[in-house]
């Protein structure tokens, strides 16, 4: 037992308490909250890399939460795609770094400490869905990050981000009380909640009819928190609306639980020797080309900013799940590696838009015209980041996208490739009119010409992210290497 | 017609959730995976292994600690969550002038109910603290008596009387923002005494004694956090 | 059929009246009296079915802390729905 | 003998009890407003379940149970007037008149 296995636990209990703690702590010194909120995501990175260097020394390991072996206690589990927890502690450490400067102004100042207590808290309930090997502690913590989330899309003043979250609340509930639902019947089922333990179990079942409503429900209870079309309906509302880091942080991170979610859920299934997992692959194939080709068109005709942004979303989970979908080694890896390093680029979008936004005061496409004479890091940034999540070789979004079209020929699906292609191509187009918009058009709105460039600590985070969805690219052959050993045992599902 | 296609769903639903149920394993029978598996060893062990004549509670609080952990963070985040969302009204409208109109359209509290609440609440509290203590040998524990420790609380923000005072004046509220978060402090703490302890987070000490002083420590930090999420959940609803 | 059994479905019948009668009613004080109902049959069903930890908690929070919650928000927004 | 007694009492103290309840009820269902219907209402909680509780409570006899079924009749009876009490007061601060028969009809 080293030291390194603690972490696992310590993964979840860090930043909860740490975010517990935050409003008893700064009531009387709001702003102080950020130096802690960024120390405890600061120790919560540190502890997720310890583990992805025992992860890479030992391969995957277990840790049973309060000592009692699974499956009567709580295991927690980490494998390669456990790993994505240190991007996601990062990108949130980086968020936070943003926020200095920026929540301040949205934000009444007694309410600070509550953000970053529910930043914090998110953070925690993400690093404990991606860690937990057991079926009920999955939902537990869901129910954790999507509350905190639901809570940091409300934190945006006025009516329309207050909707938002009403919106996001309804269809989020609707989906937990789903996945609840499906842990109930593979409980009733099998008598355990260890999710190895009940794929084991399954096939003893007595009947096959609640097992596949299980898949059912658990497959559709994830769809939701991961906004594939057609659930993907308070995808733009929601990210639009929030607070730009919060925005940040839900498309960038929380969006990705649910990706994550269908593949625990194929994970558990795909021992199930009379179930059939073919046909659920196929709907994430046809939904995930929907979702590409629906993303990036409704993207096209947004003059919102952050609208925009959010129909990419919608777009990149498109990529994602037909590459879940194809499930072959290439596919399956390159959809992976697309949710870190779709988190990255977005992350970025998300953070350099909304200092854009956040110096002008304005939010239109066409008002933002010229800012980048005055802005030019931060345009720059957002263009760097448009040109990746576009796909345009050698960026980060490239990798992803050509292995899931790969993946896609060497099945026999050219027509899925055109897809793969056509989306991109609809991207670019829409990331060079915004590049064009920002560096080649003469300024319309007399407050481009005020605008100062972003202070320093919103510029450390975009331009740090900026860099990585760039250098992300150039890194795509050992990141997927080090996803493939994840990915072989959902190959065989096909 | 929106009407309609509302009830083809539900009926669509609920023809699927019935579905699943009526092919489930008999409720009831013994041999059915629910009670041969995980739960058998839990009846078979729970006493001594789980250290609670509830069984209930040595699985919330033994086996499945991390489980009410992230319970009790759900209870806290869900006021973090109300309190954030009722600034949507922005700093400039939140000065008193809505409450003004409330306390004049305010019916009085009448003096019967108000002695009556007044009377009854010391039984109450005694009940959850009851409920709260002896969790771990009867049906109860930290949640069931917190909520009804909060809800005595909320009676008596009701009915004492006093709604011309503001509740800020009932508690400190550094202290407030501390009992708040018991429930997720605690097991913290047992987080840590688990490892120091046992060397296993989220474990309970192995001697009987110290297992049972954890034990009601927790229900203590579980109930009364809850309590207070309760009452700041009715206070941020009521102002806010 | 034994008198437990009848019991039961006494109760499950209930619950239903209930929650049609929730999903019925346009003024939102009603439903929220009528949920409180609901909530406090359905603990009936859980002291019965052998749990009672679950009953003590659905009194507390459905009928009582859940019913509180939702007047004093009824109080803000008008009861009737639009 | 003694057993009989006990049994006998109990038997007649919960019928007695449960007749409040009906009869309470029919109020309910019947009485004309609100004021006459909380009035009938009352009765049920008071005195239909304080009579069966203490019913319960010479059946289970004099050790722990009884004396709480005994602590419950009291809570009962402290908080069902005082229930009633609130909706009644209630309703006439909202302004709600009560019902009296038209003094033409009087005596018919």
């Amino acid at each position: 037992m080293s030291a390194a296995a603690h972490g696992l636990a310590l993964v979840v209990l860090v930043p909860i308490v740490g975010g517990a703690l935050i409003p008893a702590l700064f009531r009387r010194f709001p702003t102080a909250a950020w130096g802690f909120a960024l120390a405890s995501s600061a120790l919560t990175l540190a502890i997720s890399i310890s583990l992805i260097r025992r992860l890479l020394a030992e391969g995957p390991f277990s840790y049973a939460a309060g000592g009692w072996p699974p499956p009567y206690g709580v295991a927690l589990h980490f494998d390669r795609f456990g790993a994505a927890i240190a991007v996601f502690s990062m990108i949130t450490l980086l968020v936070l770094i943003f926020s200095r400067r920026y929540i301040p102004a949205v934000v009444p100042i007694a309410r600070i400490p509550l953000y970053y207590a529910l930043v914090m808290i998110n953070l925690g309930g993400m690093n404990g869905f991606l860690v937990t090997g057991d079926l009920f502690n999955l939902f537990v913590f869901m129910e954790v990050f999507s509350v905190s989330a639901y809570a940091l899309v409300a934190m945006a003043r006025g009516p329309q981000a207050g909707l938002a979250a009403i919106k996001y609340l309804l269809l989020g509930a609707v989906s937990s009380l789903l996945v609840l639902f499906a842990i109930g019947l593979i409980f009733a089922q099998t008598g355990t909640l260890n999710m190895a333990d009940a794929a084991g179990r399954l096939d003893a079942a007595a009947s096959i009819v609640p097992t596949a409503l299980a898949l059912g429900a658990l497959t559709i209870g994830f769809m939701v928190k991961a906004a594939l079309f057609p659930l993907h309906v308070w995808l733009p509302d929601a990210h639009a609306s929030a607070p730009a880091p919060v925005s940040a942080l839900l498309s960038a991170v929380v969006v990705k639980a649910g990706v994550i979610g269908i593949i625990r859920t194929l994970q558990t299934f795909s021992d199930h020797g009379s179930l059939q997992l073919m046909p659920l692959q196929s709907l994430l194939i046809w939904l995930g080309a929907i979702a590409v080709l629906w993303g990036a068109v409704a993207a096209l005709v947004q003059s919102d900013l952050k609208r925009l942004l959010a129909y990419s979303t919608v777009t990149n989970i498109g990529y994602i799940f037909i590459g879940l979908g194809i499930g072959s080694a290439t596919a399956a890896s390159g959809a992976a590696v697309h949710i870190i390093n779709h988190a990255v680029i977005k992350a970025a979008l998300f953070l350099a838009a909304g200092a854009l936004i956040h110096q002008s005061g304005l939010r239109h496409i066409d008002d933002l015209r010229g800012l980048g004479e005055r802005m030019p890091l931060s345009a720059l940034a957002l263009g760097v980041a448009l040109l990746a999540v576009a796909g345009v070789p050698p960026t980060a979004g490239f990798v992803g996208k050509w292995q899931i079209g790969l993946g896609a020929l060497e099945t026999g699906r050219p027509l899925l490739m055109g897809v793969v292609i056509v989306g991109g191509l609809l991207v670019l187009t829409y990331g060079v009119r915004i590049i064009n918009t920002l560096f080649f058009r003469p300024p319309l709105h007399v407050r481009v010409v005020t605008s100062r460039e972003a202070p320093p600590s919103m510029l450390a985070a975009i331009l740090l992210l900026a860099a990585s969805s760039f250098l992300l690219g150039l890194a795509g052959k050992p990141m997927l290497d080090f996803v493939a050993p994840a990915i072989l045992p959902l190959t065989d599902t096909g | 017609m929106r009407k309609f296609l509302a009830l083809v769903l539900i009926a669509a639903l609920g023809a699927v959730l019935i579905a699943a149920v009526v092919n489930l394993p008999e409720p009831g029978t013994t041999d059915s995976p629910v009670h041969t598996h995980v739960s058998a060893g839990y009846i078979k062990g729970g006493h001594e292994a789980g250290g609670a004549d509830n069984l209930v509670t040595a699985v919330l609080l033994n086996y499945r600690a991390i489980d009410t952990f992230g319970e009790v963070t759900v209870i806290f985040t869900a006021l973090i969550a109300v309190l954030a969302a009722t600034s949507l009204a922005g700093p400039t409208e939140r000065s008193g002038t809505q409450n003004i109109d409330l306390k004049t359209t305010r019916v009085p509290v009448s003096p019967v109910v108000s002695f009556v609440v007044r009377l009854m609440a010391p039984f109450i509290a005694t009940f959850a603290l009851f409920v709260m203590l002896k969790g771990h040998e009867l049906p109860g524990g930290g949640f069931q008596g917190g909520v009804v420790l909060g809800a005595m609380l909320i009676l008596l923000a009701l009915f004492s009387g006093r709604t011309d005072k503001t509740d800020d004046e009932e508690l400190p509220p550094g202290l407030r923002n501390w009992i708040r978060a018991a429930g997720p402090l605690v097991f913290g703490a047992l987080g840590l005494t688990g490892l120091v302890f046992s060397g296993w987070l989220f474990s309970l000490p192995d001697h009987p004694f110290w297992r049972e002083m954890v034990m009601i420590g927790l229900e203590l930090g579980i109930g009364i956090g809850g309590a207070a999420v309760l009452v700041g959940l009715f206070r941020a609803l009521r102002e806010g | 059929m034994s008198v437990s059994d009848l019991f039961d479905l006494l109760i499950l019948a209930l619950l239903i009246t209930c929650v049609l009668g929730i999903a019925r009613v346009r003024d939102l004080a009603t439903a929220v009296t009528l949920f409180a109902i609901y909530s406090f049959v359905l603990c009936l069903l859980w002291a019965h079915r052998g749990a009672p930890d679950v009953a003590m908690t659905e009194a507390a929070v459905g009928a009582g802390i859940t019913a509180v919650l939702f007047f004093t928000a009824i109080a803000k927004i008008g009861r009737r729905e639009k | 003998m003694m057993a009989a007694i006990q049994a006998t009492l109990a038997g007649l103290l919960i019928v007695a009890g449960a007749a409040f309840f009906f009869i309470g009820t029919i109020g309910l269902l019947r009485l004309p407003d609100f004021y006459t219907r909380v009035h009938a209402v009352t009765k049920c909680d008071a005195l239909g379940a304080g009579l069966v509780l203490l019913g319960l409570a010479i059946l289970a006899g004099f050790d722990g149970s009884g004396i709480r079924i005994i602590a419950l009749i009291a809570l009962v009876l402290l908080s069902s007037p005082t229930a009633g009490h609130a909706l009644a007061r209630a309703a006439w601060r909202a302004g709600l008149e009560p019902w009296y028969r038209k003094s033409g009809h009087v005596g018919q």
